[in-house]
C-alpha cells in the first residue's frame, strides 16, 4: 500500500510525511539542481538558436559578464548598495504593515482604513509617488527607501489581514480566554496562527520590493556614485552591454534564490511545517 | 519589380518632445505617404510608435519590432559603434540642431566652475546620454577632466527636474534641459542659464536623429529615400509656416502651451530643423576619447547611410 | 418531571437571568436557547444534558464572555459578565483548541505564564505536573497535530486544571476519552474543585458522567433549548452501583430517551428501519 | 484474557496482516500500532477497542487508504489497499470533515455525485432522505460553521451512510451525540449493513456501543496499539438487559480498566488526588 | 454583557456578528465615506499649504481636471483602453497561475518547478522581459499583456499554492475519500478550501497589474491612438500638467475603489463569509 500511496498525488501524500523527512530534502535538493541545470541549458538553446547577443546574450556568456562582475568588484559593490536599500526600505514596509494590521484587528475604524489604503494605494505605480517622495525625502536613497517601503507595505499588509481573517474561532477563544491584552494577542495568537499567509505575504513583498528598487533607480534620481544594481543595469542596457544587462539580472535571480532557501524556507520549515500548518 | 520588394509598412518610433516636430509634421500631414506617391512608390503603411529612451529604441530596433528608432545623436553614435559587426545600426537622418542648457536656480552658479557640493544637477538620462555627453565635454573643456561633475548629477526626467528646479524646494539646482523645458523655465524667471551646448561644441548640432538597421535600410533604399524627402519636406514646410507648425504641434500632442511659446522656440534663430547632420563627429571624436567607442569615424557619413551624403553634413 | 426552578442562591457566583442567545437576525434568526435561568454557588457542579443542537455550547461560550445574550442577563459574582478571562478556562468541543506551534508542554505552559502571570520556570514545573496527571508526560514536546484526538482534549483540560479557575466550563471534555483515561479524568475534576473550591459548567451526554460530575443536573428540550428540569444530585446518588444511582440514572434516562426530539427526531415517515 | 487471533477467512473482505505503522523516522520515530493481523468478511463489524492514543485513527486512516503502512500488508479483496475511494468512506473523529462551502444538503449530494456518480436531482434525493434520518432535515441549507458539533458528525454519518460502502470506516462517529440520537444512529448503521450487506470498522470507547454495533470486538494495548484480544460478539449478547450482554461488557471492562495503561496513566507519584 | 463584549476588540469580535450583518453593512458605508473624505480633506489642506501646484496640485484642482477630462470624453477612453489590457494581461496571468498551481499540486516536480520559478521571477522587473517581449510579441498591446500577465501571476500563483498548502488533512481526506480526479479534486475541494488566500492572491494580482501597466505602457510602446491611462499621465506629465497627472491617478484610484467594492468585497461577501472561512 505504500507504493500506491505515493503514486497518489503529492498534494494528497497523507500527512505521514515528516516520515522520510530527511531523506526528502536530499531529494528536493536534488530536483532544485535538476530544474535549475534544464532552464540554463533551455536559455543557453535558445539564446544560440537566437544568435542576437544585443538581445539576448547566452547563459555562458552571462556568466562570464556575472563573474567578470563579481571579480572587478562592481557588481558586488552595486548589489550591496541595492541591498542595504532594499533592507531598509523592506523593513520599513514591515514596521507599517505590522503596525497597519494590528490597528486593523483592534478596530472596525482600522479595518476600514486599511481596507481603504491598500485598495486605493496598492495599485498606484511609483511614479505617482515620485512627487510627493520628492518633497518629503529628496533626492536619492531616502526616496527610493520609501517607495521600496510603499511596495513592500501593501502586499504585507493585505496577506498578513486576509490571514488574521481566517484564524478559526477556536484559536481565537482559546487566547481571548486567557485574557490576553490586545498588542499579545496580535502578536501571540494572531500572527503565528496566519503565518502561512504572513510568510506568503513577505516573499511577495521581497519580490515586489526588488521590482520596484530596479524600475525606480532610473527615475528617482541617483547618482552614478550611488547607483546599485538598478543602475548597473540602465548604464549597460543603455550601452548595449546587453551581457551585463542579463549578468545584473542574473545577480538579481541568484540573490532571490538564496533568500528563498536560507530565509523563506528556512522560516517555512522551522515553523509552519514543524507546526503541521502546511502540507 | 523592384519597389514590390520594398517593405508595405513602416514603423516608426519617436520620444517625447518639440524636437520630434519633423515627425510630428510628417505624420500630421501625411508626408510620407504623399512622397511616397510621388516617387511612384505604393504609400507604406505608417506606424507612429512612442517609446522613452534609447534603450527601449535600440532593443525593439535589433528585435525587429520598429524599422526606424530614433534619439539623441550620441546615443546613436554609441548605439552604431556597438552594433557594427551584429545589427549595424545606421544614421537615416537627423531631426534638426537644437541648443540644449544647462540651467540653475542657484544664482550663484553662472559657471560649472561654480558648482559645490551641494548642488544637483539633473539628467534625464544616465551616464550615456545626450545631455550626459554635453556635460562631461563642457567638463572636460572646463577642468580638463571630463567626470569632474559625474557626482553632482541625478538622473531625472525633464518635467520632474523642471517642476523640482522651479520649485526651490529641492536639492535639484540644475537641470541639463531641452526645449521647451529649457524655455519654460527662463520664462518663469527662477532659473538662469549657465551653459549652452552650442558653445560646447562650438556651433549649432544635431540634438535627435532617426537611425535604422544597414540591413533595413539597403533593402528598402525607396522607402528610405521617400522618408528623407518627407522629412525634408516637413522641415521645409516649418520654417515656412511656424505659427501652422506651433498649432499643429499643439493640436496633435494635445499640448496646453501657448501657441505663441511654441512659435517662439519654432522661430529661435538657433533652431534649425534639417535632415543634415551637423557636429557630429564632434560627439564621436569626444566619445571615442573617453573609451565609450572603439573606432572613430573618419567622417560623418560613416554614420549615416549613403542617401544623405549628398547634404551638407558635418 | 416539571421544571425545578432553583431556589435563588443568596450570593451566587454565577446566576443567568432569562438568558436567551439567537444566531442571525430577522426572519432567519435561529434561537439557541431561550430563557435559561439558573444560579450556581461557588462550589456548584452544573451538568447541562440534552440534545445534540439544543444549544450547550452556545451557553457555555455566553458565560464564557466569547458570545453576546439577547436576551436577560448573566452575572458573575453581580457584576454583567464581561470580557473572557482565565478566572472562566473553557475546554472547548472542538480538537483545534490547542495553539499549533507550541508543543504540549509549551501550550499548558503559556496558559500558565499568561492567565496566571506565572513566570516561566514555576509556570513550567505546574505545567509539566498537569501534563503528567492527565498521561502525557511522553508527549511533552509534541505538536498538537502529532496528537490523537485524545490526547489534543487532555492537554486541553491539563491547561484548564492548571489555570485553577473559578468557574471551569467544560464542553464535552471528556467525550473523546476511553473509559479508564476518563475515569481518571473526573477523579482530577472532582479532586481539582474540592481542593480549590472552583465551581464547573459541564456539558456532557453521558448519564453516568452527569450524576458523578455534577452536583445538578440541568436538562434540556431539544432546539431550542429551554429548561425542561433542574434536578440536584443527592451525594448518595454519586456512587455507581448504589441504588439511588440507579434511581437517578433511570430517571434522566427516561426524561432524555423517552421524550422524543420532534425537531431532531426523525420523522417516523422517514424512517424505514430500525 | 489472552489474544484470540481470528480464524482466517476463506475470502476476507479485508485483511490485515501483521500492519505497523509509524509516525516519524530514525530516532523520533513513534509507533502508532504494531502487527496487527485480523481479517474481516463480508458483513462483519469490527470494533476497535483502546485507550487514548493507541492508534485506532492510525489504523482506520491506513485501512482508508490515507497513510502509508510501514509493515506488513493491508488488502482489500486479496488486492493491496491503493488510494482512499468512495468503497471505503471514513467517518473521521473531527468535526472539520465537511466542505465548509457547500450547505448539509451540498455536502451529501456531493458526495453521492462524486463518490457514486449521481446525477444531482437522484443525489439530491437520497441526499435529503438521509438528512432526514439523521435527524437534520431543519437544517437542510445551513452552512457547516453555523452547527453544532454533533450536528457536523450527523452530515458525515449521512453523508458516510448514503454512499452505501462495502466498507464504512467510522472514528467516534457518536461520541458527540447524546443517547438518544447515538441510539438511532446505531440503529441506523445496523440497518444499512443489513439492508447493502457493508462490513464496519468502527471505533469507539463506549463498550455498550461496542457490544450493540459490532459482530467482533478487537481490543487494543496502550500505546503502541498491540492485539490485546479479538471477542466476537455472540448474537445473544447483543441485546441489552441480557445475562451474555452484562457479562460481556463486564468482560471487557474488566479488560479496559483493568490493565492500566502504564504509559498514559498518571504514575502514581504524581497524583495528588483522588 | 452585550455591551462588554461590543467593547471587546473588534479582531476577537464574538462569532454571533452575522446576527446584525444588515445594519453593519450600512454602518461599515458610512465609516468608509467619513474616511475617504478625510483622506481628501487631508489631500486638500497639505496642497494648500504647500502652495506648488506644479508638484501636489489640491484635491479640489485635481477633482476638476478630472470632470473635465472625463467630460471631454478622454480619460475615459484611455481607462476603457487601459481596462481591457489589464483584463487581458490579468486573465491571461490568472490562467497560467491556475496551471501552474495545479501542476504544483499534481507532482512534486511541479512544486519544486513553480517554487523555483516564483523565487527566481518574481523580483524580475519588468524591463528585464522587454528583450523577450519585443521578440515574441513585438511593440504595442501584446507586448503590455505580456509584462501584466508576469505581474499578475507570481503572486496569485504563489498566494494560490501557499493556501493549498495550508489546506487542513482532514479537508484533503476527505476529497480523497470520494475519489475525485486531480483536476476535481484541485477545483472542487483545494480551491475552495484555499479561497481566502486565493482572493488575496487576486486583489494582490490586480494591484500588481495596474502598477505595471502605468509603468510599462511608455517602455513598451504606445501609439497616441492606442495609449491608455499611463500615456494620459505621461503626456500630462511631460507638459507640467500636474492636475492631470493626478487626476490620471485618481481614476485608478476610483476604479480601485470601484473594483474593491463591487468584485472582491462582493465576492469575499458571497463566499468565504458566507461559509465562515473568515470572520
Ligand atoms: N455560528 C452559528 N450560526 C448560526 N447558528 C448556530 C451557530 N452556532 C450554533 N448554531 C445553532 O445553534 C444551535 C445550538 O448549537 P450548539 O452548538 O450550542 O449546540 P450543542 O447543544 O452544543 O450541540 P452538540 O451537543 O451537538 O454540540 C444549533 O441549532 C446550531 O445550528
Ligand atoms: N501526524 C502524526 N505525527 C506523529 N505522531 C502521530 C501523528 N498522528 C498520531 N500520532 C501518534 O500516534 C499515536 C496514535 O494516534 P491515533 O490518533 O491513531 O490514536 P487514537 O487511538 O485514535 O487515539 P484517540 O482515541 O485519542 O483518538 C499517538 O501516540 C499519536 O501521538
Ligand atoms: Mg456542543
Ligand atoms: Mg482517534
Amino acid at each position: 500500500m505504500a507504493d500506491a500511496t505515493l503514486a497518489a498525488p503529492a498534494a494528497t501524500a497523507p500527512a505521514a510525511a515528516p516520515a522520510d523527512q530527511a531523506s526528502r530534502l536530499r531529494f528536493n535538493g536534488w530536483r532544485k539542481v535538476v530544474l535549475l541545470l534544464g532552464l540554463a541549458l533551455l536559455w543557453e538553446g535558445y539564446a544560440r538558436h537566437l544568435g542576437n547577443a544585443l538581445l539576448l546574450p547566452t547563459f555562458s556568456a552571462t556568466v562570464r559578464a556575472l563573474v567578470e562582475g563579481f571579480a572587478s568588484g562592481e557588481l558586488l559593490a552595486r548589489t550591496a548598495t541595492s541591498l542595504e536599500l532594499l533592507l531598509m526600505g523592506y523593513g520599513a514596509g514591515l514596521v507599517l504593515a505590522a503596525l497597519l494590521t494590528a490597528l486593523a484587528s483592534l478596530s472596525r475604524w482600522g479595518a476600514e482604513l486599511l481596507e481603504l489604503l491598500t485598495a486605493m494605494l496598492n495599485p498606484l505605480p511609483a511614479v505617482a509617488l515620485l512627487p510627493v517622495a520628492l518633497l518629503w525625502f529628496g533626492i536619492g536613497a531616502p526616496s527610493l527607501v520609501f517607495v521600496i517601503t510603499h511596495a513592500v507595505l501593501w502586499p504585507v499588509a493585505l496577506s498578513s489581514y486576509a490571514g488574521f481573517r481566517s484564524v478559526p474561532r477556536t484559536l481565537r477563544m482559546t487566547g481571548r480566554n486567557l485574557g490576553l491584552s490586545a498588542p499579545r494577542f496580535i502578536i501571540e495568537i494572531l500572527m503565528p496562527a496566519a503565518l502561512p499567509q504572513i510568510l506568503a505575504g513577505l516573499r511577495l513583498g521581497w519580490a515586489f520590493a526588488w521590482r520596484t528598487l530596479i524600475a525606480a533607480e532610473l527615475v528617482f534620481g541617483v547618482s552614478a556614485r550611488s547607483g546599485g544594481i538598478g543602475w548597473f543595469i540602465y548604464t549597460n542596457r543603455a550601452q548595449l552591454e546587453t551581457a551585463n544587462v542579463f549578468a545584473g539580472l542574473l545577480t538579481i535571480i541568484l540573490v532571490g534564490l538564496i533568500v528563498e532557501a536560507l530565509l523563506f524556507r528556512g522560516a517555512a520549515r522551522a515553523t509552519i511545517q514543524r507546526w503541521g500548518q502546511e502540507q | 519589380p523592384q519597389a514590390q520588394a520594398e517593405t508595405k509598412e513602416l514603423r516608426i518610433a519617436q520620444q517625447f518632445g518639440i524636437g520630434y516636430l519633423p515627425f510630428i509634421v510628417a505624420k500630421e500631414r501625411r508626408l510620407i505617404e504623399g512622397e511616397a506617391v510621388r516617387a511612384g512608390l505604393p504609400a507604406p503603411q505608417v506606424e507612429w510608435i512612442t517609446l522613452s529612451g534609447a534603450a527601449a529604441m535600440n532593443e525593439a530596433l535589433i528585435a525587429g519590432s520598429l524599422d526606424i528608432a530614433s534619439a539623441g545623436i550620441a546615443p546613436m553614435i554609441l548605439t552604431w559603434d556597438k552594433t557594427r559587426g551584429t545589427a549595424d545600426i545606421i544614421g537615416v537622418a537627423a531631426l534638426g540642431s537644437m541648443p540644449n542648457v544647462l540651467t540653475s536656480n542657484n544664482p550663484a552658479v553662472k559657471s560649472l566652475r561654480d558648482f559645490t557640493d551641494k548642488d544637483r544637477i539633473a539628467l534625464p538620462s544616465v551616464k550615456v546620454g545626450f545631455q550626459p555627453i554635453v556635460l562631461q565635454m563642457a567638463a572636460e573643456q572646463t577642468f580638463g577632466q571630463y567626470d569632474k561633475l559625474d557626482n553632482l548629477t541625478v538622473s531625472l526626467p525633464h518635467p520632474d527636474a523642471t517642476a523640482q528646479l522651479l520649485s526651490g524646494q529641492s536639492e535639484i539646482t540644475a537641470h541639463f534641459t531641452a526645449p521647451p523645458f529649457i524655455q519654460q523655465q527662463l520664462a518663469s524667471g527662477k532659473a538662469h542659464a549657465v551653459l549652452n551646448s552650442y558653445d560646447v561644441l562650438g556651433g549649432p548640432h544635431t540634438f535627435n536623429a532617426a537611425y535604422s538597421t544597414k540591413r533595413f535600410v539597403e533593402a528598402n533604399p525607396k522607402t528610405i529615400a521617400v522618408l528623407v524627402a518627407a522629412l525634408d519636406a516637413a522641415n521645409a514646410w516649418i520654417t515656412a509656416n511656424p505659427a501652422e507648425a506651433a498649432k499643429l504641434y499643439i493640436a496633435a500632442e494635445k499640448s496646453k502651451l501657448d501657441p505663441a511659446f511654441v512659435e517662439a522656440i519654432i522661430r529661435d534663430p538657433q533652431v534649425r530643423f534639417t535632415t543634415a547632420p551637423e557636429r557630429a563627429t564632434v560627439f564621436s571624436a569626444f566619445l571615442f576619447k573617453i573609451g565609450l567607442i572603439k573606432r572613430n569615424p573618419a567622417s560623418w557619413t560613416e554614420l549615416f547611410q549613403a542617401g544623405l551624403w549628398t547634404k551638407a553634413g558635418s | 418531571m416539571g421544571v425545578t426552578l432553583r431556589v435563588a442562591e443568596p450570593d451566587p457566583l454565577l446566576s443567568l437571568d432569562g438568558v436567551t442567545l439567537r444566531y442571525g437576525s430577522g426572519a432567519s434568526a435561529v434561537t439557541a436557547v431561550q430563557d435559561i435561568t439558573v444560579d450556581l454557588a461557588v462550589g456548584d457542579r452544573l451538568v447541562l444534558l440534552g440534545p445534540s443542537g439544543c444549544g450547550k455550547s452556545s451557553l457555555l461560550r455566553a458565560v464564557g464572555g466569547f458570545q453576546p445574550v439577547d436576551g436577560g442577563r448573566i452575572h458573575l459574582r453581580g457584576k454583567p459578565v464581561g470580557k473572557p478571562g482565565p478566572d472562566r478556562m473553557a475546554v472547548f468541543q472542538e480538537f483545534d483548541q490547542l495553539l499549533p506551534w507550541r508543543t504540549v508542554l509549551g501550550n499548558v505552559r503559556y496558559a500558565l505564564q499568561r492567565g496566571r502571570g506565572l513566570d516561566r520556570a514555576t509556570a513550567g514545573k505546574r505545567a509539566r505536573d498537569w501534563i503528567g496527571r492527565v498521561g502525557l508526560t511522553r508527549v511533552l514536546d509534541a505538536y498538537p497535530h502529532t496528537l490523537s484526538g485524545g490526547m489534543k482534549q487532555r492537554v486541553a483540560i491539563a491547561r484548564a486544571f492548571a489555570l485553577e479557575p473559578d468557574l471551569l466550563l467544560m464542553d464535552e471534555p471528556f467525550a473523546a476519552l476511553d473509559a479508564l483515561t476518563r475515569r481518571q479524568m473526573q477523579d482530577e475534576l472532582l479532586a481539582l474543585c474540592e481542593q480549590t473550591g472552583a465551581s464547573v459548567l459541564f456539558v456532557t451526554h453521558g448519564i453516568d458522567e452527569a450524576i458523578r460530575v455534577g452536583t445538578h443536573v440541568l436538562s434540556l428540550s431539544p432546539h431550542p433549548g429551554r429548561m425542561k428540569a433542574l434536578i440536584p444530585v443527592p451525594l448518595a446518588a454519586r456512587q455507581r452501583g448504589t441504588t439511588a444511582f440507579a434511581q437517578l440514572e433511570a430517571s434522566l434516562q427516561a426524561d432524555l430517551l423517552g421524550e422524543a426530539d420532534q425537531d431532531t427526531a426523525p420523522p417516523s415517515g422517514e424512517r424505514r428501519h430500525g
